[in-house]
């Protein structure tokens, strides 16, 4: 009971935030806030039970989106002009809006309530069904990756999309410019700090190791494929920042990204297929071996490194463009 | 005390409605992004909301505890492609702000505007 | 039963002297005067409430998965917030924040 | 016990965000989202003790690590801004 | 092939999704082309076949991974989805033909295979949703085909297209985050995210505050998606900038998608359930639909650039189909279903020509099109036929739709005959604004205008078979009207 009232308290702080990110002017500001605040949401998410989403939105949105947002604000600008205009109608529609969804509150059912119909009809299926078809401990992988895995395949090839619609947008070529380019002094990263270097450097095949280890926990504890290519791509991040982006891409190359990118969808897809291939309908796995719950776990297992391979593709595709957008100027 | 159960239905709209009050109402464009995230991420508030069950725990099976309630694990899938989509509509939306910035030398909206209306 | 008594004292101890800690490192990062002194406050006090809070979590943990986990934490910890705050200081130092408070630019 | 740990840790946390929202330099607000960062990180471990579930240290670990690379990114996005506006004064 | 035919439903989605990773991997644009082209005329192929099935009145329901329905997620494939599911296809593959030609004069080479990976995506997104069963999914692959039109428009060759990309993305994620609140909602007092089992559980609870506040969002949330009047801010330039191919494809297909996903929750989930939803639904659709048509209609006629002034004209034909499905009669809405698909015809057709246009003309504006009509006179005969299948002559196609809304509005006596006013208002208005092109073409042309220069064979012969469509489905009707009839059948049923 304790946790939820620190949950309020949370709550009450991440408001604070929000109406601090809107009335600052000071757009690096208001990014380090936007961190914040996923840091604070992803608490609250942990405090409500839900563990795999908090790793998700700790990894994505303090890490990777603070990391994209100021390889933004590098290329543009970071001040915010003084506002002007449609303030009383922005504040109109807001509130009316928030006062429908508040009113709309009365009739829901309170926090934790077990009588609720969200706890009444599929969920314990699920809760029931896993141990017995699917048989892997975290509920949220089985789900995920097996009974809505289409869904997760189409979540696969959304941040495909945005990966193919940064590169469209940004890299002239995919990707050949940017190799070519001597790393100029700005690319250096973080080299001449001595101390996060060595740190970072000490860090960086850890951070990795950490990915992997979600990656493949996924089945047993919070994590999967697209927790563990967020924390792959932060680590290659990291490296990337102490010793500059074209070592980073040294390591992993346009090419190779683009290879790990397309490889993870069409792992996803083809494991697809071959449910259909084996007699049985798109993305069942139990078909995929002679036990059912074998071929379930091979199942999962393929489709969660395809979607750590696409996201880790993708993230550090998108973030390398954004840097070599920078270089060019 | 049953009203304090309401707490975090009321304070999904305040943050939904905060972020579509930075979207509407500032003309820069990497603030109107922010303000999408938040107001994605409210949503998120919504969804989470739902899955607690009171005594309950995260929902990964404990061997030997079959009394154990667990929350909701349906809402954290959704949230997690949820997720997702946000990170991805965030890097393609400053991906377009970085080409606008090129081309017009400003990301403010109105000043975007005037520039065409020559 | 006595041994036990005596763990959970000394964790709770330690627990609650961290608390202590990582308060009085808040209060100091809110209250001090400027950057420099603010982030005296705040790293040394950081660095040393999570050693006490995790140790004094350690030892309920017990001899258990859990407390490795712990340990990994703190060390990851003991690198990374001394490392931070330095290259805080550092950057801030040479973009040309002086650290006398009576130069210290207005609010924003 | 656990819960007055976190307690002050919560408290803590909120000055940290005060001082994140009033800066006033950019060093300030670095400064607090790590203090904010860490003490997430410790929160976390405490409240996986009180709700009985130590299997969910992994997502501290996490956290620890993520705050850390975002605190570098901030730091070379003050110190690449720096370089290029070097003329003018960073930090107000 | 049999045991084939039954996974239809999924490869519909698969077949260009598997692709665009591939193509995506093809740095050869032309070999790039090629594949989607191939792509695009598979998933056109499936479209066909199971239009055939639901023509016969089957309703296919697959079930991904093999999950029982509620649990997994359910594909649904009936009269309604198999009709969208042709325009959408058939949009793709035409404008494809036409693509190859027009694009590369738009886009940079080395990077047209990421622009076609894009497109395949945006093919697979708004088949996935409209063959989705289950709320949830419908989200998944409508910011999978939002996110794909985004890249699509910004490939416009003029730098506006990027600000007007950047507003689409900003409301449609504004949109799709309202429908999420509303499937949220719903989930919350129902527990089921699949469309059919919605429909039973919220019998129990259809009066509670959240599930009216549920409808409201997701009815808003889709509106924007869909650019229903109020909300259309973001399409007029959209379309304008956007690549010309890519302004034939979407202009056809993506916001009757989303009207589609509307229509099916105001219809099938709250319709019947909710006390007096109909009445509801009619009372904020129609008034939205008659200013639609009037004040879009208008600003159609006031515009001076021509695919703005074509776009502006699908704001108002989205108020036609509003119109119709605001009837809330069987006559309304298979008129408004059907107009869906003849709207794509004739809309589709027009930026056909606008891109043919643009293959031998600079000008985007309707006053310098003057000899437009010798310098390219086929591109031009199938402007004005098209153009007559846009207003609604008899032996077009898109007479039949209004036609049907007519009559379905003289179903309701005096109120409905004055009704029909603006319907008809509309039409004259889209009369005015086709023939301020006609007349503008075949003015007399000035300088060099008058040789002769028509676009490359290929994209005319695609022009003309859409133009020749237009007619034989205006005088041959049926499958269009079968299909519309059966779909509003099912919407209507309690």
């Amino acid at each position: 009971m304790v946790v939820i009232v620190f949950e309020i308290f949370l709550l009450t702080l991440l408001v604070i935030t929000a109406v601090g990110i809107v009335r600052s002017r000071d757009l690096f500001s208001a990014v380090m806030l936007l961190g914040l605040f996923s840091l604070q949401i992803a608490v609250i998410f942990f405090i409500l039970d839900a563990a795999d989403v908090a790793l998700t939105e700790a990894a994505v949105g303090a890490g990777v989106s603070t990391v994209l947002l100021l390889g933004a604000l590098a290329l543009t600008s970071d001040r915010e002009a003084r506002p002007k205009g449609r303030r009383l109608l922005a504040l109109g529609v807001a509130s009316i809006t928030a006062l429908i969804l508040i009113y709309a509150s009365f009739d829901q059912p309170r926090l934790g309530d077990p009588q609720a119909p969200v706890h009444q009809h599929v969920a314990p299926w699920y809760l029931e069904q896993t141990p017995k078809q699917i048989d892997v401990p975290n509920v949220v992988t089985a789900i995920l990756a097996s009974f809505r895995g289409y869904d997760t395949l189409g979540e696969l090839f959304v941040i495909f999309t945005a990966g193919i619609g940064v590169l469209f947008l940004l890299a002239d070529g995919s990707g050949r410019g940017a190799r070519s380019q001597l790393p100029s002094a700005e690319a250096q990263g973080l080299r001449h700090h001595l101390i996060p270097r060595v740190v970072g450097a000490l860090l960086v095949p850890f951070i990795v190791l950490f990915g992997l280890y979600v990656q493949f926990h996924g089945d047993f504890g919070p994590g999967g494929g697209f927790q563990a290519g967020a924390l792959v791509s932060a680590g290659v991040i990291l490296y990337a920042l102490i010793e500059g982006e074209a070592s980073a891409l040294r390591v992993l190359s346009f090419r190779a990204l683009a290879g790990m990118i397309a490889a993870g969808a069409l792992l996803y897809t083809g494991v697809g297929l071959a449910g259909i291939l084996r007699g049985s309908q798109f993305l069942d796995y139990s078909v995929l071996l002679a036990d059912p719950i074998a071929g379930q776990h091979l199942g999962i297992i393929l489709i969660e490194l395809g979607v750590g391979l696409t996201v880790t593709g993708v993230l550090l595709t998108i973030f390398h463009a954004f840097a070599a957008r920078a270089q060019k100027r | 005390m049953e009203l304090l159960g309401l707490y975090n239905y009321w304070v999904f709209p305040v943050l939904l409605m905060t972020g579509l009050y930075a979207i509407m109402s500032r003309a820069n464009l990497i603030k109107k992004l922010i303000g999408l995230s938040m107001f994605q991420a409210a949503v998120f508030l919504l969804y989470i909301t739902m899955d607690k069950i009171e005594g309950g725990t995260a929902p990964i099976l404990q061997a030997g505890n079959p009394e154990q309630l667990y929350s909701n694990p349906l809402p954290q899938v959704l949230i997690l492609t949820a997720i997702v989509v946000g990170i991805a509509t965030l890097a393609l939306g400053l991906a377009i702000v970085v080409r606008i910035s090129e081309t017009y030398g400003t990301i403010e909206e109105d000043e975007i505007q005037g520039q065409d209306a020559e | 039963m006595t041994a036990g008594l005596a763990l959970d004292i000394g964790s709770w101890v330690l627990m609650l002297a961290g608390s202590f800690f990582v308060f009085v490192g808040g209060v100091g990062a809110l209250r001090m005067p400027d950057f420099y002194t603010r982030m005296h406050a705040a790293s040394l006090t950081d660095t040393l409430g999570t050693i006490l809070i995790l140790s004094g979590v350690i030892l309920q943990a017990g001899l258990t998965l859990a407390a490795i986990k712990l340990a990994a934490i703190m060390v990851f910890l003991l690198l990374t917030c001394p490392t931070a705050a330095y290259a805080l200081a550092n950057a801030a130092r040479l973009s040309g924040l002086s650290p006398r408070p009576e130069q210290t630019p207005g609010k924003d | 016990m656990y819960a007055a740990t976190a307690t002050a840790i919560l408290v803590t946390m909120a000055l940290a965000l005060t001082r994140a929202l009033l800066g006033p330099t950019i060093y300030d607000r670095v400064l607090a989202v790590n203090m904010f960062g860490t003490k997430t990180v410790l929160l976390l471990s405490v409240i996986a003790f009180l709700n009985g579930r130590p299997d969910f240290l992994d997502l501290a670990l996490a956290y620890a690590l993520i705050n850390f690379i975002g605190v570098l990114a901030v730091l070379k996005f003050v110190q690449d801004y720096t370089m290029r506006h070097s003329g003018e004064e960073r930090g107000q | 092939m049999s045991s084939l035919a039954t996974h239809l439903p999924v490869l519909q989605v698969v077949v260009p999704l598997l692709t665009a990773p591939l193509v995506f991997m093809l740095r050869q644009h032309g070999l790039a082309w090629a594949a989607t082209t191939a792509a695009s005329l598979c998933a056109f192929a499936v479209a066909i076949e199971l239009s055939t099935a639901a023509r016969g009145g089957a309703t296919l329901v697959y079930e991904v991974g093999a999950w029982p329905a509620p649990y997994g997620i359910e594909l649904v494939v009936d009269a309604f989805s198999a009709l969208l599911l042709l325009m959408v296809t058939g949009a793709s593959v035409f404008a494809l033909l036409i693509a190859r030609r027009s694009l590369e004069a738009e886009i940079p080479e080395q990077r047209l295979h990421l622009f076609y990976a894009a497109w395949l995506l945006a093919l697979a997104g708004l088949s996935g949703i409209v063959v989705a069963g289950d709320a949830f999914n419908i989200f998944v692959f409508m910011e999978i085909s939002a996110l794909a039109t985004y890249v699509l428009v910004a490939g416009g060759p003029r730098r506006q297209a990027l600000p007007a990309v950047f507003r689409y993305l900003v409301m449609g994620t504004i949109g799709a985050t309202f429908y999420l609140i509303g499937v949220g909602l719903i989930y919350m007092m129902t527990g089921t995210l699949n469309i059919a089992d919605m429909e039973m559980r919220i019998r129990d609870v259809s009066d509670l505050r959240p599930v009216l506040v549920a409808g409201g969002f997701i009815t808003v949330g889709l509106a924007l998606k869909a650019a229903v009047f109020p909300l259309h801010a973001w399409l007029p330039n959209a379309y304008t900038y956007a690549p010309n191919a890519v302004t034939v494809f979407i202009a056809a297909c993506s916001t009757k998608v989303s009207l589609y996903v509307l229509l099916r929750f105001d219809f099938v989930v709250f319709q019947g359930n909710q006390a007096g939803h109909v009445a509801q639904f009619a009372m904020f659709m129609l008034p939205l639909a008659i200013f639609a048509i009037v004040i879009a209609s208008i600003l159609a006629l006031r515009e001076a650039n021509l695919k703005r002034m074509l776009a502006y004209s699908s704001v108002a034909q989205i108020g036609y189909i509003l119109f119709g499905a605001g009837l809330v009669s069987a006559t309304g809405l298979t008129g408004g279903i059907a107009h869906m698909f003849n709207h794509a015809l004739a809309k589709g057709a027009l930026f056909l020509a606008v891109a043919c246009l643009a293959t031998s003309l600079s000008a985007t504006a309707v006053s310098d099109l003057a000899g437009a009509a010798r310098r390219m006179p086929f591109t031009m005969a199938a402007f004005v036929i098209a153009g007559l299948s846009l207003i609604g002559i008899p032996g077009t196609a898109g007479f039949i739709g209004k036609w049907f809304i007519v009559v379905a509005a003289l179903e309701h006596g005096v109120a409905g005959a004055l009704l029909i006013l603006p319907v008809l208002a509309g039409s004259l208005i889209a009369v005015l604004y086709i023939w301020r092109v006609v007349e503008s073409a075949y003015s007399s042309p000035a300088g060099d205008m008058a040789t002769r220069q028509e676009a490359p064979l290929p994209m005319l012969a695609t022009l003309w078979f859409v133009v020749l469509l237009n007619v034989y489905f205006g005088l041959q009707p049926s499958l269009p009207l079968d299909l519309a009839r059966s779909a509003a059948a099912r919407l209507l049923l309690p």
